[in-house]
């Protein structure tokens, strides 16, 4: 495998990209403190086009989904078919503490509690909402999660480790059911 | 012109590699100027390469049903178009390949791009895609016409149909942009209309229709689609400059040869950046109008102005060449 | 011609919130629409219900993101009135400066919204950025940009130094003539005019007569404004007017809403300067006594109306939240039919929706004698009618 | 700014519809029959001249079901129509044919109470998402959600 990686091509494709994310967002029943927030950081004040960061309307053309609000069952199935149609190397980063687990709505008869109810979630941004600074900083994490991904072939290594630590705290009965 | 020279001609300096270097350049000074006119900072130098590159490396996805091989062929030939129609546009002086006619030739391929748009709206099967491709075709109908008489009366004037005649005409008496101002701003607006920028981007409407077209486009389809668009960009601007403001060639005649070459380049570049910040500002400072605005816009002012335009040559013509 | 049916939403970059219209077109036109919003229902009231007054007022801070201070002021102004306490001046005029604030946030971010849905990407860009000057002001008054807790049941949770004050006066004057630019920018751009003038018309009598409120019904002459009719916090003190337009259609939206930002920036430096002294809270008994409570206070959007009943416990019994969108919604798609796609955002976004505060509806029909307003059925075989008389004509 | 409607004009017009009674210095509760609400509003769209709807809230006070019509004109008072439901079978008609907006608010207070609206031209579901159980209504007070149906979102094994 580490040959694969040196070569010019796959290099010059991981630089690239590091280089151009593309966002697309999904508003899953939230509240629209955390959409108002990312728009923020497309204005003039924060930012993110020099970073190469674009929000694209189609989720065809996106690499990072940034999902925010928690889940509610109407959107459920939507999401799940969003993220389905999002082209290969893909990452979904889940805004707030809604994204997180339900936030101040958790447990509402009409909501699923949280992005990772329904799709695998690989960065969690605290805050509600947060600052889009914090935003920022989100997406730097996810492309140094995507450097990470690249080096190693792909999200195995760190969803194997998420799993026994799913599973180890069930055994020892901590998560509810 | 001898073979190497042709394929160097053809493949290296203005052919592919200069051409989409200069696409990728011509796209970031874009959104550089837009973002600087719209208070933000703006991409880096590289990052129309970083994307076109990251795009290519994307997963293609196929729609069940969708005919893959026409989707793959489609920018290709987009992009095939766009590349023999900069052949033609003089850059260093006159063009070698230049004949009779070739200023035809140039327009025809020039949209061949919008008509590729709407097969592949019409391919990819998506009710978005479709919309965007019909609203992609309607709009050619409406501004192709005034664009090509725009482009058609300074060779009436000149009397020739060759691109490279119309600038070496040029080299000796006023540019056309002066002496026809009303086909310029035509040619302006048409330009502007063909490349689907923000006031007549009605195809890819972001907020309408998801994004038209290009909706179901991903990976390397999308990023051959999007590079030809920046060419036909470039070969645009290119054109409008050498048709309108005197292309390469300087009045007074320069002795080294290599080095009125250059100096042609230089001028060339410089004309060509003039016309994309003029259409800069336009993107900036206007919205989208709707197509049926376009429509009646088109076929009142546009179309009226360059046959105005057309009347004006045809009167000065019979003068000049009868007196 | 097939009808051509577009779906447009839930995920979709023009709305900014989920919602879904199953558009059928004939060409460009639209013919006929069905509007499915609740895709942000998550059940606020129903947890309403379980939390005492203390954790409810967070709870609905979160009902919309963009006007979280009016929910939280309605249903404290609610629940004070049942307490039967008497809230203190200073904390009355601080709830009024966040007030107004969050109007000018809510209003610039629909002027930039409305510019981004036809394309005007600068003015959405100007607009947002001065929108950032409000956002400061309203971090150092509140401590949060967006969803601000001042609100508490008895008063306001935060004072505001003298400092601060001070500071806010240059925000306040550096703002006032970047409105004044905007209004005639919006009254010069020519593509801005061409998208928005005589789109999404309302006349007076259908503007009442589809329930509308807020600013869509104010730019169609309707002269609603609960901080008049109804006098609450310290608008019966501060000298304002409420700001009307005839036109009634995007454009004098559009004017309306820049005249009520400028008339919230008066307000605000009127009550700043003239800040009383004194306490800005007074500590609340635990339970509220059984009253039945109609609590009406003027959102950015228009009336929210909350109804509130206690039966002395330190719970709500009931809480049922009526949002100015929801009113709206009838009015969209009654002026949608017969208009073209392009138009669809610009119509949806003149009323600045805020999905997340409204969960339900639907309607339509305009030109059908009958004036219920419900058919869906009814409506297609009228479109297809329609179709048919223009086809014969 | 016409003044306040003072208590026994809208007594004098609403005799024999119900007994209203002053609550707040704008506000005027009238408590009427389901089957007298219709004219109740046509009496205070002419005669009372409001105009507009504010809303209509819906109560489940453990007994009964209450619903709230409250209205306003240019008189800036709020006159409260209140109606009481029996809990068995609550069913009372329409207004949306005198109001428009009504048609809104009665579809949400079906989806959310169960409560019928008859001759609604449209009664279909709006809140709740497309696969909740027809027969659960979540604003009641005595419903719980037991975790054995499936109230819709993704179904467990699916994730």
């Amino acid at each position: 495998m580490s040959d694969d990686t040196r070569t010019l091509s796959t290099r010059l494709a991981n630089w690239a990209r590091l280089k151009s994310p593309w966002v697309t967002v999904f508003n899953s029943g939230s509240c629209n403190a955390c959409d108002i927030e990312v728009i923020a950081c497309l204005m003039p004040m924060f930012d993110v086009e020099r970073f190469g960061i674009l929000a694209k309307g189609s989720p065809r053309h996106a690499d990072i989904l940034i999902v925010t609000g928690s889940v509610t069952l109407k959107q459920a199935t939507r999401l799940r078919r969003i993220w389905e149609q999002i082209p290969e190397p893909k990452y979904v980063i889940a805004m707030g503490a809604c994204g997180a687990a339900g936030g101040v709505f958790r447990d509402l008869y009409h909501v699923m509690n949280g992005v990772e109810s329904t799709i695998p979630v690989d960065i969690w941004v605290a805050g509600c909402p947060p600052r889009p600074d914090e935003i920022i900083n989100a997406v730097v994490t996810c492309l140094n999660l995507m450097k990470e991904d690249l080096a190693r072939g792909g999200k195995e290594w760190r969803q194997k480790k998420q799993k026994e630590a799913l599973d180890s705290e069930i055994k020892a009965g901590e998560v509810p059911a | 012109m001898d073979a190497p020279l042709l394929a160097i001609y053809i493949l290296i300096f203005p052919g592919f590699l200069f051409l989409a270097a200069f696409a990728f350049f011509l796209e970031f000074l874009d959104r550089k100027i837009t973002a600087r006119m719209q208070h933000r900072v703006g991409p880096p130098f590289v990052q129309p390469f970083a994307d076109y590159i990251k795009t290519l490396a994307k997963e293609v996805i196929d729609l069940k049903g969708v005919d893959r091989k026409a989707l793959d062929a489609a920018p290709l030939l987009a992009m095939a178009a766009v590349m023999t129609a900069f052949l033609y546009v003089p850059i260093i002086g006159r063009s070698p390949l230049a004949f009779q006619g070739d200023l035809a030739v140039v327009l025809y391929l020039l949209t061949l791009p919008t008509i590729i748009l709407f097969i592949i709206g019409w391919l990819s099967r998506n009710i978005f895609a479709t919309m965007g491709g019909v609203r992609a075709v309607t709009q050619m109908f409406i501004y192709e016409v005034p664009f090509f008489l725009a482009l058609i009366t300074p060779a009436i004037m000149v009397g020739s149909w060759s691109i490279s005649d119309i600038v070496t005409w040029q080299q000796h008496n006023l540019w056309f942009a002066v002496l026809q101002p009303i086909g310029f701003i035509v040619a302006l607006i048409g330009l502007q209309a063909k490349l689907e920028r923000t006031p007549f981007d009605i195809p890819e409407a972001e907020t309408e229709i998801v994004a038209g077209p290009w909706t179901e486009l991903t990976g390397r389809r999308l990023a051959l689609m999007h590079l030809a668009l920046d060419m036909a960009m470039v070969t645009g601007c290119a054109l409008v400059a050498a048709v309108f403001l005197g292309g390469p060639l300087t009045p007074w005649t320069i002795t080294p040869d290599w080095f009125a070459g250059i100096v042609g380049f230089l001028l060339f570049l410089v004309k060509t950046l003039l016309v994309l910040l003029i259409l800069s500002s336009i993107t900036v400072a206007s919205g989208r109008i709707r197509i049926d605005q376009l429509n009646d816009m088109g076929w009142k002012y546009l179309a009226s102005a360059a046959l105005i335009q057309i009347g004006i040559v045809l009167m000065m013509n019979y003068l000049w060449v009868g007196a | 011609m097939p009808e051509v049916h577009i779906p447009i939403g839930p995920q979709h970059p023009a709305l900014k919130e989920p919602v879904n219209f199953k558009v059928v077109v004939e060409g460009e036109k639209i013919v006929s629409l069905d509007l499915d919003i609740s895709y942000t229902h998550r059940g606020i009231e129903k947890a309403a219900e379980q939390r005492d007054f203390i954790r409810v007022v967070p709870l609905l801070a979160r009902v919309c993101g963009i006007c979280s201070h009016s929910h939280t002021t309605a249903f404290v102004k609610g629940i004070e009135e049942a307490m039967k306490i008497e809230v203190p001046a200073r904390a009355q005029y601080i709830r009024t400066i966040v007030a107004e604030m969050e109007r000018m946030h809510s209003h610039l971010l629909w002027l930039g919204v409305a510019a981004h849905e036809i394309g005007f990407n600068t003015l959405f860009m100007w607009t947002w950025r001065d929108r950032e000057i409000i956002q400061d002001m309203l971090e150092e008054m509140t401590g949060n940009r967006v969803v601000y807790g001042i609100n508490e049941v008895g008063g306001v949770r935060r004072d505001l130094t003298p400092a601060l004050i001070s500071r806010s006066f240059e925000h306040l004057t550096k703002l006032e003539d970047r409105l004044a630019k905007y209004v005639d920018m919006v009254i010069s751009d020519e593509t801005l005019k061409m998208r928005f003038c005589g789109v999404g018309k309302l006349t007076r009598e259908e503007a009442l007569k589809y329930g509308t409120v807020g600013p869509t019904a104010r730019a169609s002459g309707v002269d609603y404004d609960v901080r008049r009719d109804e006098p609450y916090l310290a608008y019966a003190e501060v000298p304002w007017k409420v700001v009307t337009d005839t036109n009634g259609d995007v454009y004098g939206r559009t004017l309306v809403r820049i005249g009520e930002m400028q008339e919230s920036l008066k307000i605000v430096r009127y009550c700043l300067e003239n800040l009383p002294g004194g306490l800005i809270s007074v500590p609340a008994p635990r339970t509220a006594p059984a009253a039945e409570i109609l609590s009406r206070i003027e959102a950015p959007r228009g009336e929210l109306v909350q109804f509130i009943r206690t039966n002395n416990t330190d719970k709500v019994e009931r809480l049922d939240i009526r949002t100015p969108t929801l009113a709206n919604w009838t009015s969209v798609a009654v002026s949608l039919v017969n208009q073209n796609i392009a138009d669809i955002p610009v119509i949806v976004a003149a009323i600045d929706p805020c999905m997340s505060c409204t969960s339900r509806i639907t309607v339509m029909n305009r030109k059908d004698t009958k004036t219920c307003v419900m058919t869906w059925d009814e409506l297609r075989k009228h479109g297809r009618n329609l179709y048919q008389k223009e086809w014969r004509a | 700014m016409t003044g306040h409607l003072s208590l026994d004009i809208v007594k004098q017009s609403m005799e024999g519809l119900g007994i209203a009674e002053q609550v707040s210095n704008i506000r005027i509760r009238i408590k009427t029959t389901p089957e007298r609400i219709p004219r109740a509003l046509l009496i205070a769209q002419s005669i009372l001249k409001c105009d507009h709807l504010i809303t209509i809230s819906a109560v489940d006070n453990g007994t009964t079901f209450e619903l709230m019509y409250h209205m306003t004109g240019p008189h800036r008072t709020v006159l409260s129509f209140v109606i009481e439901l029996p809990r068995d079978k609550p069913e009372v008609h329409t207004v949306s044919d005198i109001l428009p907006p009504a048609g809104i608010y009665e579809r949400q207070i079906h989806d959310l109470l169960g409560i019928g609206f008859l001759g609604h031209p449209d009664l279909k579901r709006i809140i709740l998402n497309e696969d909740w159980p027809t027969n659960e209504f979540p604003m009641r007070k005595d419903w719980k959600p037991d975790p054995g149906t499936f109230y819709g979102g993704i179904r467990k094994e699916a994730t």
